[in-house]
């Protein structure tokens, strides 16, 4: 649906708004994470067709007109495994985030003066 | 006349979300806006088996499963946090 | 002030290039030919019902074994930054109420039950090794929660993850032995459509990866929570 | 009707993503951000997409929002020390 | 049946409805919690049985009664935990409350246990 | 003993949930019955907490009378929380109040407690070793015995039987 789509896009353009203009890194991962559902969402409604259903086969949609009354079930194959990718990354993302405040004491990434040039 | 029935109350369940939502921005503190995702979490659970209802699709109800499960290991997650017992 | 500046003509440089995606394609009205393949065919040749579950654990089932390999260097990654020597002070945790532990105990076997339900109907209802695997690692977070003194076993830990992943390749080359190519399910008879035992080869292979990705999960979650500082 | 489910539910989550970016506590932050995904499982379910929903619920509102509590928990904890 | 269901629904919507009403007008967050958990735990419990009156031939009736089990074992827990934790972290009761018995409790305690530091370091 | 007793139980309820989880069909079945045994199995090392509950036939009646006041006291505090809402002057008296229970099985006592929180006005806050701290939206009685008999008692004469 097309709305969905926008909305979408709305989320992704919020997201990346987040992570530039925010100062603190587990801010920047929240961001991170908009942009990620937002693009999930994109997907997933890209895949859909209208007055269609799920693509999984029971009494209600039989193996015959199964053509006819499906959506696309590729996007959302993919968007699973991005999902569970998206978990791992942000942890990964996180883990960073705890060694930096060991290291340094803080969050800000104003803080961390030695790689600006 | 049945089915508006069921129309007005999945709308009345969306003004419930909304309400809940407006108590999650205005707070105060992260208590509250726990509190608040909690109430929104349970009304959700409803609308997933509305959506479930209305696409006539059995199968749906599973996520509304997943939901009351999963919504219990986050809200204790997040009251352990506040009483600093993580 | 010049970053401000910057960030807002980025971000309306993105919403430019996005803008076409919204007002210039029309939905489609018709599956595209790949899928038109998996929709048609796909029942009938591997005979799962759900057919996101026969695209990622079969069609595209490389991709699938790429993705549980990126989730495992993540977990080795996190336990690789958190790891700590030495020093590991007593821990300082408050205990949880009594009403919340016994309630715990009651509702684990049902949190668990319901995963493995997740990760057995993976080619009937909408779930699946991924989704059955959150579901346990979250019980297993909730014993965490619960109880100060639980501990995980880390050793039984690996050995399930590994156990499980060289199960899942091992599988994957029986398919070349056996079937048409790597990680075809067709190792198994089929079995009639709609039932729990049917789709050859795929209520086993999600439930390597659902034992697989909970253990990883955990893992995560192990190395983000012991050692307090 | 399912139309007037999206517009509620995608404005709320487009409040939810402002909010969540400009807040200034951060665990509030994270449960903001536990709401967009909580909302786009609605939204995945409207888009005849269940297997997506699910996964957005188990991990998207579920773990997520509980890897970021214990991440703020040590960053909580390594405060105090210093 | 279904008219019998639809007016089952209406009534958890409305209840529903009115646990976000409390949520938003109660004056702190022990009151917050009392409207939040009983009403949805009413109102979830109705909207779905009204459901599963309605259209029991397409979504089940088994399935729709162990989410009802599910959410009233969890809810209460659920919140329990969330009480404790806010009485623990210190929120403040509303200015009409009449009585503390728990933080009196608690301070009898810790002046009965000072020195031991265990309460500090937390 | 109590782990014995403890073992079957949770095997019946999880087999029960498994069969409604599930269409009809015998390959389901002993899919259940593996997964069940198996659930079991994995969970033998925690307490048994299911052991308190006595099998008796008047444990069993009192059970079915404790499901019918639990729905009632919900219908009723729900009705409660309607009024309190609706009511433009939000008539509310709200404090924390301590009462005791005499149930001494950790199960009973988590029952009770969540029983508690669905009926009017009340919401448990804190159990520390036989006493429930409980927030209460309109306190009627200050002391303990006039609180534990108002909030108690009602749902106790029940579980007393059921737990011990």
């Amino acid at each position: 649906m097309t709305l969905i789509t926008i909305l979408g896009f709305i989320l992704i353009v919020i997201g990346i708004w987040g992570m530039l203009s925010q100062s603190n890194i587990i801010k920047i991962i929240i961001g991170f994470s908009i942009v990620d559902t937002g693009i999930h969402l994109v997907m997933v409604s890209i895949g859909y067709l209208k007055d269609r259903t799920a693509p999984i086969l029971d009494e209600a949609v039989g193996k015959a007109e199964a053509l006819a009354r499906v959506v696309d079930p590729v996007p959302s194959a993919l968007v699973l495994t991005a999902i569970v990718i998206g978990l791992a990354v942000t942890a990964l993302m996180l883990a960073y985030a705890v060694k930096l405040h060991e290291m340094k004491g803080s969050l800000d990434i104003h803080d961390l003066k030695e790689l600006k040039w | 006349m049945v089915n508006t029935l069921y129309t007005i109350a999945a709308m009345i369940g969306l003004a419930a979300l909304l309400l809940a939502f407006v108590r999650m921005i205005i707070g105060p503190g992260a208590a509250n806006r726990v509190v608040a995702l909690d109430v929104m979490t349970i009304v959700s659970i409803s609308l997933i088996v509305f959506l479930s209802a209305h696409f006539g699709r059995g199968i749906y109800l599973d996520i509304a499963l997943v939901y009351s499960l999963i919504s219990f290991v986050g809200v204790v997650a997040m009251a352990r946090y506040l009483e600093r017992g993580l | 002030m010049i970053k401000k500046y910057a960030v807002l003509l980025l971000l309306g440089a993105f919403a430019l290039m996005l803008l076409p995606f919204v007002t210039e394609v029309t939905p489609f009205e018709e599956l595209s030919p790949v899928a038109q393949k998996y929709v048609k065919d796909g029942p009938d040749e591997l005979g799962s019902a759900n057919l996101v579950s026969s695209v990622i654990v079969t069609y595209r089932g490389l991709d699938t074994l790429g993705e549980v390999a990126v989730l495992f260097i993540a977990a080795a990654g996190v336990g690789f930054m958190l790891r700590r020597k030495g020093d590991v002070k007593k821990s300082l945790r408050r205990e949880a109420s009594g009403i919340l532990r016994s309630g715990t105990v009651f509702l684990f076997p049902l949190v668990l039950l319901y995963g493995i339900y997740i990760f057995l109907h993976g080619h009937l209802t909408p779930g699946g090794g991924f989704q059955g695997g959150v579901v346990i690692a979250s019980g297993i977070v909730l014993l965490l929660l619960a109880d100060v003194s639980a501990k995980i076993n880390g050793t039984v830990l690996q050995w399930i993850e590994s156990l499980s992943g060289a199960v899942y390749v091992a599988l994957g080359v029986l398919g070349i032995v056996l079937a048409a190519g790597f990680l075809d399910n067709r190792i198994l008879p089929a079995g009639e459509f709609g039932r729990l035992l049917s789709a050859g080869a795929i209520p086993l292979i999600y439930s390597l990866i659902g034992l697989k990705v909970g253990a990883e999960l955990v893992g995560i979650i192990d190395s983000m929570q012991k050692d307090e500082l | 009707m399912i139309t007037v489910f999206i517009i509620v539910l995608g404005l709320v989550m487009i409040a939810a993503a402002v909010l969540a970016v400009q807040q200034k506590s951060l665990l509030s932050a994270v449960l903001l951000a536990g709401v967009i995904s909580l909302l786009a499982s609605i939204l995945y379910l409207v888009l005849a997409a269940p297997d997506v929903a699910m996964t957005e619920a188990a991990i998207g509102s579920g773990l997520t929002t509980i890897v970021f509590l214990f991440a703020l928990n040590k960053i909580r904890k390594q405060g105090k020390h210093d | 049946m279904e008219l019998a269901g639809a007016i089952v629904t209406l009534l958890g919507s409305l209840f529903l409805f009115l646990g976000a009403l409390g949520l938003f007008r109660m004056p702190d967050i022990y009151n917050r919690m009392q409207a939040g958990t009983k009403a949805t735990t009413m109102g979830t419990l109705l909207f779905i049985a009204g459901l599963a009156m309605g259209f029991h031939e397409t979504i089940g009736v088994s399935k729709v009664i162990i989410i009802i089990l599910f959410v009233i074992f969890t809810n209460p827990l659920s919140s329990h935990a969330l009480a404790r934790a806010a009485h623990k972290a210190g929120i403040p009761l509303a200015k009409e409350t009449v009585m503390d018995d728990l933080a009196a409790d608690e301070a009898k305690e810790d002046s009965a246990m000072k020195g031991t530091q265990e309460g500090e370091e937390l | 003993m109590k782990k014995i007793k403890h073992a079957i139980l949770s095997f019946l309820g999880l087999m029960l949930i498994w069969v409604m989880l599930t269409p009809p069909d015998m390959q389901e079945i002993v899919a259940g019955l593996i997964v069940s045994v198996l659930v079991v199995l994995l969970t033998l090392g925690m307490e048994p907490v299911l052991g308190d509950i006595r099998l008796t036939p008047k444990s069993l009646l009192y059970g079915v009378l404790y499901v019918l006041v639990f729905l009632r006291e919900l219908l009723v505090s729900n009705l409660d929380v309607a009024r309190r809402v609706i009511d433009p002057k939000l008539p509310i008296k709200p404090g924390i109040v301590k009462v005791r229970t005499k149930l001494q099985s950790r199960i009973g006592r988590t029952i009770l407690a969540n029983s508690i929180t669905l009926t009017p006005g009340t919401l448990t806050t804190e159990i520390r070793g036989d006493y429930l701290y409980i927030h209460w939206i309109e306190i009627r009685h200050e002391d303990l015995e006039g609180a534990t008999r108002d909030i108690v008692q009602k749902f106790e004469k029940y579980l007393e039987v059921i737990f011990g």
